[in-house]
């Protein structure tokens, strides 16, 4: 599979079937079963499970692309949460159901063991879509050592909560789940490398987003007219733009190198560390300044339900808080760069490149 | 020399520093009583109208009106004292305050007698609320532009068109409506607009409403159709609203609701923080608290030389483009200084630090719009230093 | 004496004696003797010290609008310095010689001690013109009691550093030193409420220099002509001269603040604390982005030495750093606010007013 | 769609990570040896000039060109690479970066043929060093609004007029400039402009230096009285230099030299904070290392669509605009990070913190300014974007 095949096959259904209406009805609790089923349908879903574990087997690098497009979109559905959930399950040689799922924890302080029993216990908070999710992927531990598991989300505790974009975000009890599998993590996959790319994830959807208001805001920007003129002829308006722009154009490089590294080397390595918190910081930032361009030129139109730009601009600003916000990855990394010292700086930004 | 606006020094008087403490004591036991919680944004209109007429009765509402349309005579100061402690306590002014702010100031001073007798008591004692008919959906920031037209017939005027972004016309019993009565001219493209009065209930009026991304319905659109207007209601000169529009702005460009907005989120932090927080948190609160301080004072400052009788339009546009600026970038801040939240931390069902930044970054985005872009008070700010 | 005759009196001395070549020539180290001479003649030098101990006997409000006006002349002479020291002086009811002087120490954590032999022992860094002084004011310790000593410069150790202004800040060396005279400090007068005193009037010497800057910038946005008008018609630059315009109102109202809460109750109090602090970092905040947005307005032009926009620009970045920067007085206010606690928040902020 | 301009993914090949490799050694030997020490801004221009030419002998300046003008027909990316490890180590560039980045290049493209052979092979042997004559007292970011004119004469041109902020005018060879031929046409305001190389010796020149705000030579006015310059200095179309102008921008606008010039700061910043920082510091730190990495992946990126044969003018103008305002704020927010440094502290005349943290403040100003401002940048953004 070639990279533009997968990009333009989401491409191709976020367009048919993605629509305002329906990112709206699933804020009213509605699920985007035709979405959903075509993007299960074309292999999309489950594109980070190898093919001997009933997946796509495409490059991860794939599965970012498509996720940017899905930020594009502001799809409505747990995409990257079933891919991440898949890509979870085939670390430990579990193989992927069908249906949406999600993982758990997204915390890195995320604290879910399995017991000499067998059985789950520990609660995570913050995960996505999970009263939408069929199954649950979850990053547990057994005396000491990861584990993962797999459990169907009919028998979990689950109290509901929703993201800033109305997105689902519960509260998941797992005391006493049987999990359906459960397989030994690799060394070094643990809450705080799932985190890496839950960030990353999300750095890829907020950059598809944050392309999105780019487009919309220009075009808006064409066509209103204030004072005689469109407002797109205002220098104020063009300066917003063009900051704009920049900001678009950081968030999308910072989100590409966080992608490469961990298609490269996986999540666990120093270097994914830096790229990944590179990216989330940078994405979030331009999250931020981003959206509140976007909400300036488009005046008070934008901030109505029915106009659409708050799809993006409120999943953006929900997802630079999710998997470790600014403040967070910012602190990480600046930690890192203190150990290896200054005259290590340069030398530790151009690794690799 | 550019530099050729000024803030006057604040001294606040004895009787307002006693109304403050006034204020204070009249909403603890309003809260106390049950009768608003905290939180103006989302509170029912049944609750706004109540609390209305409570302000009215403690002589709160046009404040500084003259006695005999239903006024008290008192000072800017004192209603400004008010005004910041209703906001600080984020009780639901709503049913009341732009009557107060603005629609009755213009009533009073370009109004005819009549309507200035029947209405202004009316509006003092917390009974009516109205609203603002200014942007048409052609017509954004550039008022002047305006085309929803009143044409004389008998007795009166009769109004077709639109009106757009109008806050609370669905609760308001009247609306002060900027109309357009002949076409602009040559020399003068914001000649032809007049000011009226129009009850929200005359026939003709249809309102729709248009929810806002929080999912809140303060927006409507207003759609006019022969709507009959008597001559009574006319305010000001036919064709010359330009005229009247400038002077009001003050009272509305640098009021306490510019800077106050958001305040929730700084203030839940405070409570998260504790009493002793780190090196990083107590920075960043310091840093908030500073501009929250120097808003306050420059605000002040211009209520105060409203009463010395000056006109400190730049001030408070000024005030307003510095206010709004901060209190949107705000929420922000207060999330990146927040300590982290992860799974360790009890779930809760009374989250006030959660509640308060979703609150404030949701409603965030329109601080920067809301009567008068920034793109417009940078204009006048300009336009005050001499540059255009 | 009014305000006005005191303000005007200053004005008309700068006016006449501190142009841009006499601020040069102080770079240069060429001490202005006519503007200094000027200057103590009228009185204003000492205005702070009580007829009785020699002075002018001013309200401290009437001495800080002098140094409103000095900050907007880029005055190259230690008012504020000696100001303050004949104040530091009098609290100890000794009376001010003639001449510069400065005071020591700046920093909060300053320690001169007068040991049992009555000769001072320690060092103060960043010290202000000390090197111009003829005499310091120096706050010190004995057996713990805070004490007050005037000491000639000429005994001291220099050793010479500069202000990014090209102001001298000094290392001076007491160890050893026999004060010209020695007096208690009332109780509460410590090098941290010494601070406070000196932000106070360095906020109001940054409110002037901001005044300044905002009026040339205009004046050059309407003088220079770019694509054929001049650029002050270009929204840009409107948008940014705007936002110079409020950073400078905010400075000079948060100044104000300070300047009038130090002249009714002293530094010493937690008022005081409250109105400085805000003074400080609100200044500090349109010092930084005020100097930027005044040379994006002068271009080229204003990144020479032969424009005086430096005078000012290179003034505000020494002065936001002088008597504790933003960073260390929002660390200051943080905790006060934090002491008080959330539901004090309001009430705290408008007390007093 | 409004979105179409692109940064590629970066590959630096294997022979750019070699070369990046060999220019460490040589730097750090060079530093070792003495040669210079990294502070570029403060250099002598005799110590720039030796450095320049130990990296022509290296085979470092004119690395794209054909071999046949002393060129060395090495990659855009090989070339990135070592630029940036110039930079990051603060090495003396001056005495050729500007011929190397953009007074090259146009005579490569548009010399004639007897300059490209005689001037190309000294410019790459670290033998000549550049400078540009673009702005005038009457014409600063408006570069076509140029008014000093070329005239022909016999076998050549006669120059007059005044060029203004050249930088190293003092201490160049040979000034590309920009020269009125005709005056603009109603249709053009940009015709009528050539391009000509000029010797900076020849008679008839005046260089006046202009000290800048740091007390640092840099700048210079230049004054032509009749000066000569030869037809064979004709560089291009006469009247038509706006064609060529547009090119060679995004060599310029999106190098390392556009979000390195303050890096110092960040680093001694590092060093004072050490190996375990607080909370506060770390963050700090995290964030500018956050901008830093983005700005360089998207710096190499150009480099490598130009490598590619694509033309990313308004990417190069995005990596600028954004490049120029980090490295601009960069100084002050360093500033507030950094651990107060009251009495407690020791006196040190080797305080690599404080110095750093001075010189990048002081030239934080020129940065948004030099070689477009950002007001023009950000117009070139926007006609990207489809606005103007």
């Amino acid at each position: 599979m070639s990279d533009n095949i997968i990009v333009d096959t989401a491409t191709r259904i976020f367009a048919d079937l993605c629509e305002p209406q329906t990112i709206n009805a699933a804020e009213e609790g509605r699920w985007p079963a035709e979405l959903w089923n075509a993007l299960e349908e074309s292999g999309l879903t489950l594109a980070w499970v190898p093919d001997d574990l009933g997946g796509a087997g495409a490059d991860m690098t794939d599965g970012f692309a498509v996720l940017r497009v899905a930020g594009r979109f502001a799809a409505p559905v747990p995409l990257a949460e079933t891919l991440m959930a898949g890509w979870l399950l085939a670390q430990a040689g579990i193989g992927a159901p069908p249906g949406p799922m999600t993982v758990a924890p997204v915390h890195e302080d995320g604290n879910i063991h399995v017991g000499a029993d067998g059985k789950l216990q520990g609660r995570a908070r913050h995960i996505p879509f999970a009263r939408k999710a069929k199954h649950i992927a979850v990053l547990a531990k057994k005396s000491g050592a990861p584990m993962v598991a797999l459990v169907a989300t009919e028998w979990l505790g689950i109290r509901e909560g929703a993201s800033l974009a109305g997105e689902p975000q519960d509260t998941v009890t797992f005391d006493g789940a049987i999990p359906i599998s459960t397989g030994a993590a690799p060394a070094g996959l643990d809450p705080v490398a799932l985190a890496r790319l839950g960030a990353a994830m999300r750095t890829q959807q907020m950059a598809g987003a944050l392309e999105h208001i780019l487009d919309q805001s220009v075009q808006w920007s064409l066509d209103r007219v204030q004072f005689g003129r469109p407002i797109a002829k205002f220098q104020a308006v063009q300066h917003n733009l063009a900051t704009l722009a920049g900001e678009v154009a950081a968030a999308g490089a910072a989100a590409d190198g966080a992608a490469e590294t961990i298609a490269l080397e996986g999540p666990a390595s120093e270097r994914a560390l830096l790229d990944v918190a590179v990216a989330k910081v940078r994405a979030g930032e331009a999250a931020s300044s981003g959206a509140a361009i976007a909400h300036q030129v488009h005046g008070a139109m934008g901030f109505t339900y029915e106009h659409s730009l708050h799809h993006a601009t409120r999943r953006l600003w929900a997802w630079r808080e999710e998997f470790g916000n600014e403040t967070l990855w910012a602190e990480r990394l600046g930690r890192l760069i203190a150990e290896h010292g200054a005259d290590e700086l340069w030398p530790f930004i151009t690794q690799g490149t | 020399m550019a530099y050729n606006f000024h803030f006057d020094p604040v001294d606040l008087p004895p009787e307002a520093k006693e109304l403050r403490q006034e204020v204070r004591a009249f909403l603890r036991q309003e809260i106390e009583a049950g009768t608003f919680v905290p939180d103006s944004e989302r509170a029912p209109f049944s609750v706004a109208k109540a609390f209305a007429r409570k302000v009215g009765a403690k002589g709160w509402i046009g404040m500084t009106w003259p006695k005999q349309y239903g006024g008290h005579e008192r000072s800017h100061l004192e209603r400004y004292v008010v005004i910041e402690e209703m906001l600080a306590h984020r009780a639901p002014t709503r049913a009341y305050s732009t009557a107060d702010r603005q629609s009755g100031p213009v009533i009073l001073r370009y109004g005819q007698q009549e309507i200035k007798e029947k209405i202004l008591p009316r509006i003092a004692s917390g009974e009516l609320c109205f609203c603002i008919g200014l942007s048409e959906p052609n017509s954004g920031s550039d008022v002047f532009a305006a085309s929803t037209r009143a044409t004389k017939t008998d007795g009166g005027w009769l109004v077709n068109g639109r009106k757009i972004w109008t806050s609370n016309a669905h609760n308001s019993d009247y609306m002060i409506a900027l109309l357009r009565t002949s076409p602009p001219t040559k020399e003068n493209r914001r000649h032809g607009l007049t000011q009226f009065l129009i009850a929200c209930k005359s026939p003709g009026i249809t309102i729709r409403p248009i929810i806002n991304l929080t999912g809140g319905h303060d927006f409507n659109e207003i759609f006019f159709d022969d709507v009959f207007v008597p001559d009574a209601h006319l305010i000001g000169e036919v064709d010359m609203a330009w005229k009247q529009a400038t002077d009001e702005l003050a009272y509305e460009r640098s009021g306490p609701d510019r800077w106050l907005e958001t305040i929730t989120a700084l203030t839940e932090l405070v409570r998260v923080a504790g009493p002793q927080p780190g090196e990083k948190l107590a920075e960043g609160i310091g840093r908030e608290v500073a501009h929250l301080a120097t808003l306050r004072r420059m605000s002040a400052s211009v209520a105060g030389m409203l009463q010395a009788g000056k006109t400190p339009a730049v001030e408070a546009a000024v005030v307003k483009d510095l206010g709004t600026n901060w209190e949107q970038a705000l929420p922000n801040k207060v999330r990146l200084m927040a300590p982290p939240r992860g799974d360790s931390e009890p779930d809760s069902n009374d989250d006030r630090f959660e509640q308060a930044l979703r609150q404030t970054t949701l409603i965030a985005p329109k601080l920067t719009i809301q009567g008068g872009t920034r793109e417009v008070l940078r204009g006048i700010i300009a336009r005050g230093l001499g540059l255009r």
